[in-house]
């Protein structure tokens, strides 16, 4: 079967289309899973995000910080809903960063962008601190400006 | 905690191999020396109610220690701890040290004591003090060889005592964490030690039975160790000496992760940026910073709750220092009734060996019980227990020999003065 | 803290005036009636290092207890406490309570009290207990009355001696905000409380003079009050009764804003809705709810470091109690010495009084002192001073006086058996 494959590749393929289609999903989808499950936990620990020189400052600061032992960068700055939001959300600003990094000027000030993101993540954490009052509905990091890093 | 190694990599610097003046580092790092050069700071009026960076002397304050620690040295001179930099100077003018005092007690004063030990080996400890203070590196007080890798920056156990006791324990010194290092860096100094006369002095950690005051005591006591012979009963005694970290290892916030530098060496603003302050002093004099990181209700409410803690520690401390020192004095003055059951005299002199133990375990210690309010209390209750069995036993065999005896505890104007210091460190 | 006066607006109900049945509040508030029902439970298993809610024998564990309180109920009968809803069933079967117990005891074990109360005026104290048991109210346990109002369900100091205390206080006690409430229904009961022999055996908190063991002692001096006369010593003595709020009252916890009902009656989901659980109860069987809103590392993290206070506590509390029952019987014994110095007996005599209130302070208190670990081990510092005090005296006299003792600490068996309860409470 394997010599007739790569014998005569494309009457066979086209031969067993559906087989070799069904093959070829099967096997994406064990390299996502496989893929993003090593990419997160490669990605997990803070010393990843900090292996960016632009990362210096944030990180330090977060390794001040009372978060330190519960929380990492992706806890807040990655969408924690579910297994796929979450992987989804790492590809897509990871891809940002690196791209920005290499070709951009690493230096420029940084700035927050998924704001909802992190504002989510909060609630994960705070929400039965707050539940009570009106401050769910307002920006955390408002006012906690330096929680856990920003000057 | 988790591994936090990340070196410095957005400044350069170029420090040479067993450079150890501050000064040099310093002018790459202009923030973490300007405030290291505070701790040369004596301000009176800055102190707390029971920190202070002032040298004055807790004998006069306490007048009780001067029969405590009879025909020992620090009966005769022992002050309060004061700024880093003057540790050089501190120990070459107390009085604690004379012709024959070894090399071990350079060990915790200056960043010359790794390059010692690397030339001398376990030769360092036993020789002579004043042979190694002819070395000018030996005068340049702890600094930033003692904590920092010149190379990366990174923290680094750099003092011999606390590398060998590490390793006794199975640990590997130089594969620690960043958070854990933050505490160790001062378990280099800021711990309880013996000299380990039967390996040339060698300065030694008692830590293999554990950390609490009752298994460092069996520790001792396995050893058949003493520090002095108390000039008035004879006992041979045990001195503690600052055990911040064996009283700090299973405190509340030792549990939560936090480090000696959270809260010594919060992280501060200059302009726009951040750095560890190098200031290390009362964090009640910095509470915005050192505690504000994690506790949210304001440095007023934090102050409050420490001075808590301290008053209740502070109330037992001195009532159990005062007890001991009734029993040392009811005990020499019991020994020379004559008739007196020699066996009872002799049970009350090991009682007053362990009540000095547990006292001394607290008023050695800096921080007034902070550190680990339930540990020091504890400690202070088995102290007052022993004390006052010892002096139940000395008094009932006086009254069975038919003696009686009056006793005369010390106070403050006999206390000998310190030595007036001129020198200023040149950092 | 903030006034967080919200009344409930989505359920409806309707309670009658005087309604003290908790079936009949039940009906409206499933979930809070349910865990009330919880009380109930006795499951031997599930009891915590030093928590409990199996009726077992105090005297029997510590068999100490007996000679402490000799001459008093409670060398005969105390044990450890459980749910609310058995408080009527276990006052009756105590063999604390005989014909002539005033009313006063049933002050903090039924809801019925407020309208006894509002009948007999100042009588209702002196009224014996017997015959308030004749009203089948009086037979309702601790319920939803003790503390919420019938109208607004919100919550209600009703108890007349806390009213009575917190006005002497200068605080009105229908002027309080929901969240001093949180922990002041519990204040209702859960206090050291006496007997105002001068006003009708009225029930009275002797509060005026501050929290600290110290000060409530200063108190009963200044009124030269005893619980009851020594059977061993003939000294007057104090009985501490669970002081669980004037421990808490100055704790970190309390400082911090944290209510009896944050640890007690944790925030509970059942489907879609919260209620707060009303299984009061060892909070380490729900420290993922009652310790993990404020505190997030785990309910393990949470455990080890109580029981690392409790251990401490417990330590010197058992070894206090012991000393203080060799005071006692050492009391007991040199008193019978002829020619003894009845002056230093008497002192001694005071010195048990005092030994025993420091322990007590601990020991009737319910938390082994994770409530406020400081003020715990402070006390037994006290408890331990005074009682070593005591015998040193004691030993002292008697060798002065030619003679010796024995003593014979009292043993587990000694103990009087606990009377066997087969009644269940109808809630
Ligand atoms: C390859 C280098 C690199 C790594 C690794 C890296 N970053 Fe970044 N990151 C950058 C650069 C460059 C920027 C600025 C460009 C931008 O705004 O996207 C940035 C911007 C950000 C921002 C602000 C912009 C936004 O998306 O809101 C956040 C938040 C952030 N990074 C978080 C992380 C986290 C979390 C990790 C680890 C999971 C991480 N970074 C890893 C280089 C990196
Ligand atoms: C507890 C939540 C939390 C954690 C943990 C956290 N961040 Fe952030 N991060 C925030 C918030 C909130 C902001 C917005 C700050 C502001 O605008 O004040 C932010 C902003 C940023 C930014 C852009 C703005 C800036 O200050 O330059 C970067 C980059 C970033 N984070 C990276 C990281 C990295 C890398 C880590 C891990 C070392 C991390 N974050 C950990 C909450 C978090
Ligand atoms: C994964 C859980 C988690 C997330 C996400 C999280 N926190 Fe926290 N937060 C904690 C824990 C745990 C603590 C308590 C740390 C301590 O003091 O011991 C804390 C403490 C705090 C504190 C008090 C200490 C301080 O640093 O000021 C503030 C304020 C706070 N969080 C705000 C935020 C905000 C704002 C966000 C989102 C940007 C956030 N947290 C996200 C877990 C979290
Ligand atoms: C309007 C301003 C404001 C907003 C918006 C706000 N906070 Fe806060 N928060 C405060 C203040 C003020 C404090 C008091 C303590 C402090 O930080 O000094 C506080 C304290 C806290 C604490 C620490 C509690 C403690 O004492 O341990 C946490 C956690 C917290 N906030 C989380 C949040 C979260 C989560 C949000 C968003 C849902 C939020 N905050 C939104 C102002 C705000
Ligand atoms: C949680 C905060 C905290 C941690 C962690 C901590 N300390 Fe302290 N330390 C204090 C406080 C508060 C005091 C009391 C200061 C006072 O009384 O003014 C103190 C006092 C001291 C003092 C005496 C200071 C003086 O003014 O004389 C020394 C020395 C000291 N600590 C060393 C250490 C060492 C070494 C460690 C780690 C093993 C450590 N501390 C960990 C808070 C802390
Ligand atoms: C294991 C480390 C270590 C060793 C070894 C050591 N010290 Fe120290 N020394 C310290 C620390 C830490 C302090 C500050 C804390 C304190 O004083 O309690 C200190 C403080 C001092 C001080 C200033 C306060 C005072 O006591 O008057 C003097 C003087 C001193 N040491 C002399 C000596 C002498 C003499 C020896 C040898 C017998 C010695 N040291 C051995 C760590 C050490
Ligand atoms: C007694 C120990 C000790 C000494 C001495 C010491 N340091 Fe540090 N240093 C630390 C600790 C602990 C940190 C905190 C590391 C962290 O939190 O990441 C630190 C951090 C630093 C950092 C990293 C940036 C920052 O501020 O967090 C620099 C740079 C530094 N020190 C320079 C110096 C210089 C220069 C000297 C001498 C003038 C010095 N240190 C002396 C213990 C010490
Ligand atoms: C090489 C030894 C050594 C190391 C390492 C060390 N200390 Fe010290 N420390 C001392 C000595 C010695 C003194 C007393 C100096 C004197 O009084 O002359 C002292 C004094 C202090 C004081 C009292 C200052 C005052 O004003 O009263 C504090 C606080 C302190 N150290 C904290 C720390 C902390 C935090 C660390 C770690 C980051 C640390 N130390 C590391 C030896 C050391
Ligand atoms: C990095 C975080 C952090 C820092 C910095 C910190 N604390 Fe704490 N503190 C904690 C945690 C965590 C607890 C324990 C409560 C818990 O387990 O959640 C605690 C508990 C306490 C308690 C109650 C414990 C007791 O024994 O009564 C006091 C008091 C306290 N801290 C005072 C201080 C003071 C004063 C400072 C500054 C000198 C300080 N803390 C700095 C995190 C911190
Ligand atoms: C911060 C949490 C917390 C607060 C607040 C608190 N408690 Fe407790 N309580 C505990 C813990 C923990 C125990 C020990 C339970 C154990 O040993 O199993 C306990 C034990 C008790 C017990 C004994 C329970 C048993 O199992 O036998 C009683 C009764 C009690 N508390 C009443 C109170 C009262 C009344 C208040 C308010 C004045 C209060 N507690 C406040 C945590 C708390
Ligand atoms: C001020 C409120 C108050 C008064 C008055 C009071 N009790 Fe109690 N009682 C309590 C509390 C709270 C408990 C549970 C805590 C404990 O047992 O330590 C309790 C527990 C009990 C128990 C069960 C545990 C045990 O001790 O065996 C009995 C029986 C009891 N009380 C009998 C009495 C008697 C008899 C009197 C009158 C002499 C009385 N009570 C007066 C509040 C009170
Ligand atoms: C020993 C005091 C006490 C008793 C008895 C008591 N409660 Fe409560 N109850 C409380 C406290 C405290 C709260 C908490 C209020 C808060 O946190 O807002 C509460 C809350 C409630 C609430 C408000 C909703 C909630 O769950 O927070 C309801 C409804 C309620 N109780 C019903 C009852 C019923 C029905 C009974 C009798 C079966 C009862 N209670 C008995 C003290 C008590
Ligand atoms: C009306 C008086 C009264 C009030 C109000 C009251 N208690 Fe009690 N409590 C008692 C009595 C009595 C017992 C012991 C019952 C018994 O053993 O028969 C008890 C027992 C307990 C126990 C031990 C349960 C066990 O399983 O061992 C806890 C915990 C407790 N109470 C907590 C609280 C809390 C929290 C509050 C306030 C929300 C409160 N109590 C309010 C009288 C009261
Ligand atoms: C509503 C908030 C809250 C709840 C609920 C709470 N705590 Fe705490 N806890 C605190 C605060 C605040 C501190 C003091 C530290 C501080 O000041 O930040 C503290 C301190 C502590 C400490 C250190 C104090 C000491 O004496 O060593 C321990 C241990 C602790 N809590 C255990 C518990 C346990 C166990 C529970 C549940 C039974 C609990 N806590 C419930 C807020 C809370
Ligand atoms: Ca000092
Ligand atoms: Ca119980």
């Amino acid at each position: 079967m394997l010599k007739q494959l790569i014998r005569a590749p494309s009457s066979l393929i086209m031969k067993h289309k559906g087989l070799v289609v069904l093959i070829g999903i099967g096997l994406a989808v064990i390299m996502i899973i496989v893929g993003s499950l090593g990419v997160n936990a490669y990605t997990k620990e803070a010393e990843f995000c900090a292996s960016c020189h632009v990362m210096d400052t944030v990180y330090r600061e977060w390794q001040h910080s009372a978060h330190r032992e519960f929380t990492n960068c992706n806890d807040c700055h990655t969408d924690q809903k579910n297994y796929v939001a979450k992987t989804w959300s790492k590809a897509t600003s990871g891809t940002g960063h690196l791209y920005h990094n290499t070709f951009g000027d690493p230096n420029v000030m940084l700035e927050l962008k998924n704001t909802e993101t992190v504002q989510e993540n909060c609630l994960r954490c705070h929400a039965n601190l707050v539940e009570s009052n009106f401050l769910m509905d307002d920006d955390c990091f408002r006012c906690h400006r330096t929680t856990p890093h920003g000057m | 905690t988790r591994n936090v190694n990340k070196p410095l990599t957005t400044i350069a610097w170029d420090i040479p191999d067993g450079e150890m003046d501050p000064k040099v580092w310093g002018k790459y790092f202009p923030h973490q020396y300007s405030s290291y050069q505070k701790n040369m700071e004596v301000i009176a009026e800055d102190k707390t109610n029971y920190g202070s960076s002032e040298r004055k002397s807790h004998i006069a304050a306490y007048p009780w220690k001067q029969n405590i620690w009879a025909g020992y040295g620090f009966s005769k001179d022992y002050n309060e701890e004061r700024g880093h930099v003057w540790s050089v100077i501190d120990l070459t003018s107390t009085q604690r040290v004379n012709a024959k005092t070894p090399g071990s007690c350079l060990t915790c004063k200056t960043p010359n004591v790794p390059v010692l030990y690397e030339q001398l080996g376990d030769d360092y400890y036993a020789t002579p003090l004043a042979e190694h203070l002819k070395d000018p590196n030996s005068m340049i007080p702890i600094s930033c060889a003692n904590c920092h890798d010149n190379e990366t920056m990174e923290l680094k156990i750099v003092q011999p005592p606390l590398r060998d006791a590490l390793k006794k324990l199975g640990q590997d010194p130089d594969k620690l964490t960043h958070q854990e290092k933050r505490t160790l860096v001062c378990a280099q100094c800021h711990v309880e030690y013996y000299f380990d006369k039967e390996n040339k002095s060698r300065v030694t950690f008692p830590w293999t039975e554990g950390f609490e005051p009752a298994n460092i005591e069996e520790y001792y006591a396995d050893l058949e160790f003493v520090d002095w012979e108390h000039a008035k009963t004879g006992q041979g005694m045990l001195k503690t000496q600052h055990p911040e970290y064996e009283t700090f290892v299973d405190s509340a916030h030792y549990q939560a992760g936090v480090s000696c530098a959270d809260c010594h060496m919060p992280y501060t603003k200059a302009g726009n940026e951040k750095y560890s302050s190098h200031w290390w002093t009362s964090p009640l004099k910095t509470a915005e910073q050192s505690c504000g990181t994690c506790h949210k209700d304001g440095s007023d409410a934090r102050r409050d709750r420490v001075q808590y803690i301290q008053d209740k520690v502070a109330d037992q401390l001195h009532k159990a220092g005062k007890i001991s020192e009734e029993l040392i004095l009811s005990i020499e003055a019991a020994q020379k009734i004559e008739g007196i059951e020699q066996l009872k005299v002799d049970e009350a002199k090991v009682l007053s060996r362990r009540a000095v133990w547990y006292w001394d375990f607290v008023a050695a210690e800096n921080s007034m019980g902070f550190h680990n309010p339930e540990k020091a209390l504890h400690s202070l209750a088995d102290s007052i227990d022993y004390a006052r069995q010892g002096l139940a036993l000395v008094k009932e065999a006086a009254a069975w020999a038919g003696g009686s005896f009056t006793i005369q505890p010390a106070k403050t104007e006999d206390a000998n003065p310190t030595r007036e210091i001129t020198e200023k460190p040149n950092i």
